[in-house]
């Protein structure tokens, strides 16, 4: 089954990924797009670099597509995770899924962009237009 | 006496600091190591916010430490 | 605030679509992709027409959107749904939604999809590899 | 006696029919027309699954209906 995650120092092209969850069996498709945004906190945010720990977070990626399949009986799970210097108004990460039915797709790709957060060792570290960058590390 | 090899990252590592490094410890215990590089670097985290991976690996603290391991202390993730 | 319906006999490029939908002060886009899948209720699906009651329709999907945008707090609503001949594997509806909040987001997209089906006057005649096309009416 | 617009969609248009056609009713009721115009047609929904439209608005089935208006039974939707 085609569950993927992958991380990528190139920008995310959304027209190129979702060629790669088509399934002619499937009538539902749900994408999250994860992006950078103008503000976070209060504080004006100029770019973010993201850095992974690679060799946990592929294999603990891809444990999340599988769960993701296994739980909500979908078809096509592609994870995939920007790293380094990310500009406002680009893609971090984006998350699609298929599936013959509506309702699953649309859970499934919640519980993959949540449990991609919770298990997946990828930390932001936020550079602001005012003052130093920071490090955010939410508590769970 | 082992020596093991540790990684920092995002917060957890001092900026301009190294990526890694060896460390020597007489137990082979990740959370005494972790304590004992908490006072030295000042870390805020608690271990109980840090989850711990030994050799590309996230396992449980009680994990028993050995020669030449890669160890990593992992500070919340905020990834997506 | 941009908050969108059409129709359109043309292709549905979602590559197009999602830059519609772009808003440098939100995080989370979340789209639902409708397409037309190989089988459906058993038989083999050759392709299907879509016949919309356009001046009803139109509105209609344009409450839609507003109520989505209300109830949801999102920032951004598009909808498109095509009309006419629509082939295997192509879209028949796409929707997208913007907001600050993932789960709003998420939230907002299955919403939008469910009540554009319950209230927005179009139909699908089905046409198979064997035997004659049928209009599909479920009933709520 | 008045005389509407009737349009037709999806199933309730006969195949190779119109798509619209002008109607002479003795009632201004649209539930009436309804059951006229099924008995004619021989549709199969009961007017609880259909929804009506006068004019290109979804109004209730108790909306009286004047010379000239458009009218058109919907049968439940399949969009999406």
């Amino acid at each position: 089954m085609p569950l993927r995650f992958e991380l990528t120092a190139d920008p995310i092209d959304p027209a190129v990924l979702r060629e790669r969850i088509e399934d002619l069996d499937c009538g539902a498709a749900v994408i999250f797009e994860g992006r950078v945004r103008r503000h976070n906190r209060g504080r004006s945010v100029d770019h973010i670099v993201y850095e992974a720990f690679a060799s946990v977070a592929v294999p603990e990626g891809l444990a999340v597509a599988e769960e993701t399949a296994r739980l909500h009986d979908v078809t096509r799970v592609l994870i995939v995770h920007r790293i380094g210097k990310v500009v406002l108004g680009e893609l971090a990460v984006w998350v699609g899924v298929t599936s013959i039915h509506r309702d699953l797709a649309f859970q499934a790709c919640a519980f993959a962009i949540a449990s991609l957060k919770a298990r997946v060792p990828i930390w932001k570290h936020e550079h602001y237009a005012d003052g130093g960058p920071e490090w955010l590390h939410p508590l769970p | 006496m082992i020596e093991v090899e540790v990684r920092y990252f995002a917060s957890m590592r001092n900026p301009g600091g190294p990526e890694r490094e060896r460390v020597a410890l007489a137990d082979a215990d990740a959370r005494v190591l972790y304590e004992q590089l908490r006072a030295r670097f000042g870390w805020k985290f608690d271990s109980h916010a840090i989850r711990l991976a030994v050799n590309g690996r996230m396992v449980a603290w009680e994990h028993p430490l050995a020669e030449d391991d890669e160890i990593a202390f992992l500070p919340p993730f905020s990834g997506g």
